[in-house]
């Protein structure tokens, strides 16, 4: 944004801002675009969300309220905002009210370095994934502050699960993370997207691959288990089904939500929506690509960048709208099957999902950084580091060698994990069963 | 505890143990069936299921413009018949239905001649507490003279209360109506049911046994009449063109006329169908079409005949009148209804108030 | 299939625990009326059991028996004639017809002995019983009423607690 | 909504903003009617159905059960609500935030239905909280259950944001609590009176439908039928009960009083 | 050692998912349950004493009210239970269609049973729609039979209050067409689902010892293993003339009563194809007893039970010979299975009460009558 404002006012008109003043601009452009793109982001959601499990019910969904029930969300949106705002007695007044800010600010932070287009960064930072996933963690501590301050033992309950399940599985989603950083080598969101150009193979693994923006992670196996695990952990994060416990309905009413109403309540829903929405942002980046996609590059390459001051404003605008076509179309294909899998399974017990986050998620996401390493050393490695049976290989040897091993590691690891697990479940329920008979 | 013997036979069949398999270890397979039945779902969901055969498409009625298929047994209210031809009610008040009604939601008083002051086979009020009615149908079922019938109207919410003890001039309606919701299920009945009329007609004198809202219609229909017979005129023709359009505006409309509306727009609807299954039936093979489809086309029939038949009553009726009914008095009433109220609040005050002693000592 | 007639069960009990079976007179249920036809008098063929010794025979039917599905408790209050009389139902988990014990207890003193820590299927036809009609079932663990509130007073199942509603007005026809 | 507020019109005749910002919320509460997860009786049944596929309130934009009545704005009492649980449905419409509204489906939620005879069955959840819509039936369609919802969203498209119960200078507080009944040995009871006994008429005046204006509830309203509602009095209805099976009233003289159990 | 406090947690009565308004308070530990107290009577609607004022007849329509969901199950064991007191015959073809409304009953019940179990593991709707989708259309045949949806009210003492029209048998028949689409599809869904097992294995185990000490009936009790089924222990209706097989579990657990219930469903078609197969036509005798309205049975008393969807369902009548029972107890099958509830539960986690409850397959209207 910033480029680009510098190169119309200053190149263009020639008007000659101070650049502190195009900053200023540049930033409170985008902020308003954050501030209304999230909420909007939020409302489709909602409704797409409606939609979509209605027809898979074999029903219809909202479709009253508006052409299609397009403005259904809206209509919530404003029955909310007039709906009146209860505080418990016995509550924490000012704890009560600051929970949920507290939970949806950390998410709206969050869009800060989500990328939506080439060059439509909000804000770059070199490290731009710890950032995300560093903020997204504060959220948990609101969610503490909500059950608390309710003064109600079903909320107590329901934001100590959401709390213990969102830190325990943050482990297994940053390991796989790590996989995928240590193949790029960077934290930066930006730089992982453009490690992914090239068609199923990435360019940068293996030069000389034509660049039609669909390298992706997804396609590699390390890639292919990060990606399973993340959006595993993903779900979690974001409490959807299977792993909805902190809101479950039929255990704990509505969770730390209990005892909100009105628009506090429907901060709370935001917060989840756009959470949702920027964790299924971040696996579209991170292991499809983003915004990468045939033509995109190409658009780019001839758009005003910072390398390229000379190139045309239209394109700018094309690539930008190719990139953010493809962007959120992955996003909304990711929220389509958390949606999906919210039609077709029930959830999880609170101790079988940390059984299955710890005994499960973190062993596998460990065995595929081993994979990665793998990766790494034999696309990447030379002599230098010590690399010494890879020396003299093409790169298309070497990239096969590093596909077959990891994917052979994947797999075993995979099945012994299967195994190990179902041995250990089944233990767990012997031993269990054992104290049972004991103290009946 | 003795061991209870489980080896059991059974006669005609087999003890089965279910299939638990649960010691297989499971890599994620169960999940992904799961997501395909769902995704199935989801696919198929583009098309409308309206068969008992299938389980994919999407299922729902669009109710408020989509109506149910109600079938003709249906049985939600209670209402009472009265005939289109005399305007005489069925209901001769023998009680049946007010001994028999589970909840004991039905109440009614019998007629008196006001000239002798003895009981008439009609009924004065008929009383239905709609808010406590368990739809039952017994009512229905036990009714010898077939006067009171379940009606299929089940859009009856509201936001008063008072308005679910329903009165007999709202539980009126036309044979014609119950006749163009349950066709096959009058016409069992219709024979003895009219007879029976025919005979308690006789025993009713003046006015008492019609429907209240055609009363002051008939009472002048008979007076002219009684004065045609008495003047000289034999070319009176009874028959008369159809209603002038102004009066029928002013009035409200009349229960015939609503049930001949409804009946029509059924008709029309039920011809719509039929019309759009007759060209595919033509088209393909005529073996393959459903049964439902015939069905239709056979109801839709009937249904278009009853209306016609409805139409034409509705015409001669406001022609045989010549003039619009005027409301009942509805002073009147008011003025009673509002002594009673005020009657039953001195009693729940009194039992309040007794109760508030019975505290205090 | 066991099938066991009600006077088999009758000699067996009476085999087995001699002083379990009482001898009941047939029972009127109404106050004869003046005139018309006699209702008739109850007398069910099923046996009597004492109510000191309806868990030992309870038990014979459940242990030697093999009656081991105990099926129903229900209790009925012959106002006139001033009893609780408790229907006991058990049937052979390998089919075949029940068998019926029956308690008599005046209604002034209802007292029965619990099944329930002997047998834990008879828990809430106890408490059931105990709460609709005032049977008292001695040892029963947790005997509280378990439809009413506890504030309830008055046991509403028995003929005499007070009804209300134009059926009771009526009177039988 | 019978008489109209002069200022409003003026208002309305001035300028559009305050209509519009009155349709404008009129439109948002009619089209997000979020109902409670709350069932009672067979009415529930008939409840479920209508949320899911072949009735489908979704397209009302109602599908959204919600668990907590904070975030409800609906309450369907669907089915017969008892006295033991009379209370607690009070309770729950104490906590739902304003606007909220009633639907009393069925017979028994609206006056007792065909159990209305019994001893512990509440004759109308009217008698103790407002119903915004009553719907008859045993059980209702759901069909006529989404005529009741449509029912409900033209009473809300009637409401003017300036009048309605819940803004605006009332002198009651916003959510103006209703009192919650307590169990007593003869009944419900408010504030230690008894309210709704066993046996006879409750005595209480059923809460008008917020929508309307001085209707009571169902009482019939003829000289000659009275529905029998006798009054409770134990030692009357004790020796009625007692002549009627011809028992000297001796022999159970004491059957009302609890025999005193202990707890094991 | 780490001090633990036990807590006491109130579920319900108004809590979303325990089948209607029911009440227990649970001592936990941790998320470990140790001890349940079922709370009943939020739904006591006195139907025993206002059964006892009314006549036999009247009696029909309140027992659809019992299990609400399986009126037509209620309706054949009250119509038995008048029937053997006042010694009433009832012609062959009523005893057909009874059988035929009561095992899609059976269907219907099972159908929405397994979806609320599954619902209460927290799916969103998914099984219990599907099944909610067969429910209605077997809720159209009984609409077409009996004139109500829910509460059918189609028997009476001696034959059903009128035939089958015609179109039923035809709808009926494409219903059968869905059905096996249905229960092989639930399978697929539901059967072999990682997330299922591990809510429902091991889970709310109920040996076959003492579930028998605990008078449990129905799915629960064939869960456990023990064949026992009314219909086959002491046929009654027409219920000898038909093939069938009586399903078990092996363990005891939930998914044993789960795969117990969708095995029914296909026993019961295969009942319902025996019932079109042999179904006599309507000039057997007449099927619409208008003539039994009052029934005024001799002294004396009698019990009738039939496999009711959730166990057996007994009625209990004692006749003073006046028109109106003398004393009419039900026995009804949920609140007998709830007996073992506390047992079920004690040692599980809190999330699984529900789960084991849902398992049960209660209503409450028949629990509190």
């Amino acid at each position: 944004m910033y480029d680009i404002l510098q190169a119309l006012i200053n190149g263009t008109f020639g008007w000659g801002w101070p650049d502190w003043l195009i900053y200023l601009i540049s930033s409170l452009v985008v902020v308003t675009i954050i501030l209304v793109v999230a909420p909007l982001q939020m409302l489709f959601f909602t409704y797409y969300e409606r939609r979509v499990i209605a027809r898979m019910q074999d029903r219809i969904g909202p479709n009253r309220v508006g052409p299609e029930g397009i403005w259904q969300p809206i209509a919530d949106g404003v029955k909310m905002f007039t709906k009146e705002d209860i505080v418990p007695e016995a509550a924490d007044r000012i704890v009560h009210f600051l929970a949920p800010c507290v939970v949806v600010a950390p998410t709206i932070l969050m869009f800060a370095v989500v990328p939506w287009g080439p060059g439509m960064t909000p804000v770059d930072l070199p490290t731009s994934l710890l950032f995300f996933f560093a903020v997204s963690s504060i959220s948990a501590v609101g969610l503490m502050m909500a059950g608390w301050a309710s003064n109600n033992k079903f909320s107590l309950l329901g934001a100590m699960r959401a709390v213990a399940q969102m830190v325990s599985y943050e482990i297994p989603a940053v390991l796989s993370l790590i996989a995928i950083v240590m193949i790029v080598g960077s934290l930066s969101i930006n730089s992982i997207i453009e490690y992914q150009a090239g068609l199923l193979i990435s360019n940068r693994d293996l030069p000389g691959i034509p660049d039609l923006g669909l390298g992706w992670f997804v396609f590699t196996p390390v890639g292919f288990v990060a990606f399973i695990a993340f959006f595993i952990a993903a779900l979690a994060e974001g409490e959807r089904t299977p792993f909805d416990i902190p809101e479950a309905d039929s255990e704990i009413v509505a969770g730390y939500m209990t005892e909100y109403s009105g628009m506090k309540f429907g901060l709370f829903y935001l917060a989840q929506y756009v959470l949702n929405f920027l964790l299924c942002a971040i696996t579209a980046i991170l292991f499809f690509g983003g915004w990468q996609g045939p033509g995109v590059n190409w658009l780019y390459a001839q758009a005003i960048t910072p390398t390229n001051p000379d190139g045309n404003g239209l394109f700018n605008v094309l690539a930008g709208a190719l990139g953010v076509f493809y962007f959120l179309l992955k996003t909304y294909i990711f929220f389509f099957v958390m949606v999906w899998l919210r039609g077709a399974f029930p959830r999880l017990r609170i101790d079988q999902l940390m059984d299955f986050g710890w005994k499960f998620l973190i062993p596998l996401t460990l065995a595929n950084l081993f994979s990665a390493a793998v990766w790494v050393a034999f696309t990447r490695w030379g002599a230098a580091e010590g690399m010494l049976i890879t020396v003299g290989w093409s790169p298309v040897l070497r990239w096969l060698a590093a596909f077959i091993i990891t994917l052979a590691i994947n797999i075993g690891v995979y099945l012994w994990l299967t195994q190990v697990y179902a041995a250990s479940q089944a233990e767990r329920r012997r031993v269990e069963l054992e104290e049972l008979s004991a103290t009946l | 505890m003795m061991e209870p013997p489980f080896e059991i036979e059974i006669p005609r069949g087999r003890v089965i143990e279910v299939q638990r398999d649960d010691s297989r270890v499971r890599r994620g397979g169960g999940l992904l069936r799961g997501m395909a039945v769902i995704w199935k779902h989801w696919k198929e969901s583009f098309r409308l299921n309206r068969s008992y055969s299938q389980i994919h498409g999407t299922f729902t009625i669009q109710y408020p413009e989509e109506k149910p298929r109600i079938p003709e047994a249906y049985r939600n209210m209670p209402i009472l018949l009265y005939d289109d031809e005399t305007g005489h009610e069925l209901c001769t008040s023998c009680f049946q239905c007010e001994r028999i009604c589970p909840p004991q939601v039905i109440h009614m008083t019998q007629a008196k001649d006001p000239a002798t002051g003895k009981p008439v086979p009609a009924v004065a009020e008929f009383i239905i507490e709609y808010d406590a009615c368990m739809s039952c149908g017994f009512c229905a079922e036990v009714c010898p003279f077939d006067a009171i019938k379940m009606d299929h109207e089940f859009e009856l919410s509201t936001d008063d209360h008072a308005q679910l003890t329903v009165h007999k001039a709202q539980l009126n309606r036309p044979i014609s109506y119950y006749a163009s919701i349950a066709p096959t299920m009058w016409a069992e009945v219709r024979e003895s049911a009219l007879k029976k009329l025919q005979g308690n007609i006789r025993r009713r004198p003046d006015v008492i046994g019609i429907a209240p809202h055609l009363t002051e219609r008939i009472a002048a229909r008979r007076a002219e009449l009684a004065a045609q017979a008495a003047a000289p005129s034999p070319a009176a023709e009874p028959a008369s063109p159809p209603a002038p359009s102004a009066p029928t505006e002013a009035r409200k409309l009349t229960p015939e006329e609503k049930a001949a509306k409804l009946a029509a727009i059924r008709a029309a609807k039920a011809a719509q169908a039929g019309d759009g299954v007759t060209p595919s039936a033509e088209g393909g093979t005529p073996a393959e079409a459903p049964p439902a489809d015939d069905k239709a086309a056979r109801l839709a029939a009937i249904r278009a005949a009853n209306a016609a038949k409805k139409a034409a009553a509705t015409d001669a009726a406001p022609a045989a009148t010549g003039e619009p009914t005027t409301p009942t008095p509805a002073d009147d009433k008011a003025a009673r209804l509002a002594a009673i109220r005020a009657a039953n609040a001195a009693k729940r005050k009194q039992a309040a108030d007794s109760v508030d002693t019975e505290e205090g000592s | 299939m066991p099938e066991m007639s009600p006077a088999e069960l009758r000699a067996r009990l009476a085999a087995a625990l001699p002083d379990a079976l009482v001898d009941v007179a047939p029972l009127a249920m109404t106050p004869p009326p003046a005139h018309g036809p006699q209702p008739g008098m109850f007398h069910p063929p099923d046996p009597f059991v004492h109510p000191d010794h309806l868990v030992a025979a309870a038990l014979f039917v459940r242990d030697t028996l093999g009656y081991a599905l105990l099926s129903d408790i229900a209790v009925v209050d012959y106002l006139y004639a001033g009893c609780f009389e408790l229907v006991y139902r058990f049937y052979h988990p390998s089919g075949g017809p029940g068998i019926v014990l029956r308690v008599r207890v005046p209604r002034d003193a209802p007292q029965v002995p619990s099944l329930t820590p002997h047998w834990p299927a008879a828990n809430f036809h106890e408490r059931e019983a105990f709460d609709l009609f005032g049977v008292e079932f001695v040892g029963h663990p947790y005997l509280r009423r378990i439809y009413m509130w506890d504030e309830f007073e008055g046991f509403p199942m028995r003929k005499d607690f007070p009804r209300q509603g134009d059926k009771y007005l009526g009177g039988d026809e | 909504m019978a008489e109209i507020d002069p200022t409003q019109l003026e208002l309305e005749r001035q300028g559009v903003l305050l209509t519009t910002v009155n349709r404008f919320y009129n439109w948002g509460r009619r089209s997000s009617i979020w109902p409670m997860a709350f069932g009672l009786a067979c009415c529930a049944i008939e409840m479920m159905a209508f949320g899911l596929s072949r009735y489908d309130v979704a397209r009302f934009g109602a599908e959204l059960f919600r668990a907590s009545p904070r975030q409800a704005d609906l309450m369907i009492v669907a089915g017969t609500v008892t006295k033991k649980m009379a209370p607690q449905v009070v309770r729950l419409y104490n906590q739902m935030a304003e606007p909220r509204y009633v639907i009393s489906m069925g017979a028994c939620a609206t006056s007792g239905g065909p159990f209305r005879d019994g001893y512990n069955v509440l004759r109308g959840i009217d008698l103790l909280i407002p119903v915004d819509v009553y719907v008859p039936g045993c059980p209702p369609r759901p069909e006529a259950l989404l005529h009741a919802l449509m029912t409900l969203q033209e009473q809300i498209d009637r409401q003017k944001l300036g009048r309605v119960r819940w803004y605006g200078s009332s002198d009651k507080p916003q959510t103006s609590d209703f009192p919650v009944p307590t169990f007593g040995a003869k009944g419900l009871e408010i504030d230690g009176k008894l309210v709704d006994p066993v046996g006879g008429l409750p005595l209480l005046s059923p809460y008008t439908s917020p929508s309307h204006g001085e209707h009571r509830s169902g009482q019939i309203e003829h000289p000659e039928i009275v529905r029998q509602f006798p009054i409770m009095d134990p030692e009357v209805e004790l020796e009625n009960a007692l002549k009627a099976r011809g028992v000297a009233p001796e022999i159970a003289a004491d059957d009302l009083k609890r025999s005193v159990v202990n707890d094991a | 050692m780490l001090q633990t406090q036990e807590l006491q947690v109130n579920i319900g009565p108004q809590h979303p998912s325990t089948h209607g308004v029911f009440r227990m308070l649970v001592t936990v530990d941790g998320e470990t349950v140790v001890d349940l107290k079922p709370v009943f009577g939020y739904l006591h609607r006195n139907h025993e004493q206002i059964a006892e004022a009314n006549t036999y007849l009247q009696n029909m329509p309140y027992t659809d009210r019992l299990d609400y969901f399986n009126s037509m199950a209620n309706n054949h064991a009250y119509a038995m239970a008048v029937e053997r007191l006042a010694g009433i015959e009832v012609p062959e073809r009523a005893e057909y269609i009874r059988v035929l409304m009561v095992e899609l009953t059976r269907i219907l019940n099972h159908a929405s049973a397994v979806g609320f179990m599954i619902n209460d593991m927290g799916a969103w709707q998914t099984p219990l729609a599907f099944g909610m989708r067969e429910r209605e259309k077997i809720l159209d045949l009984f609409e077409m039979a009996s004139g109500a949806r829910l509460m059918c009210n189609y028997f009476r003492f001696g034959g059903v209050a009128r035939d089958l029209p015609p179109e039923f048998i035809p709808n009926l028949r494409e219903l059968l067409v869905a059905l096996p689409a249905y229960i092989d599809e639930l399978e697929r869904l539901l059967r072999d689902n990682e997330i299922l097992l591990q809510r429902a294995v091991g889970i709310g185990i109920l040996p076959r010892e003492v579930a028998l000490s605990y008078g449990v009936t129905g799915p629960v009790l064939r869960g456990s293993g023990i064949p026992y089924d009314v219909r086959k222990a002491e046929p009654y209706s027409v219920y000898d003339r038909f093939d069938f097989d009586i399903p078990i579990g092996k363990v005891g657990d939930v998914y044993d009563r789960f795969l117990v219930r969708i095995e029914e469903m296909r026993q019961s078609k295969r009942i319902i194809e025996q019932v079109l197969e042999q179904l006599p036509d309507a000039k057997g005798g007449h099927i619409n007893p208008k003539a039994r309205q009052n029934v005024r049975p001799p002294v004396g008393d009698a019990y009738a039970r039939i496999e009711s969807p959730k166990g057996e369902l007994g009625f209990y009548l004692v006749s003073d010979g006046s028109g109106k029972p003398y004393r009419y107890k039900v026995r009804a099958p949920s609140f007998i299975n709830l007996t073992p509830l506390a047992d079920m539960c004690r040692g599980y986690k809190v999330a699984d009460i529900v789960v084991i409850l849902g398992s049960i397959d209660i209503v409450m209207g028949e629990v509190d009558r």
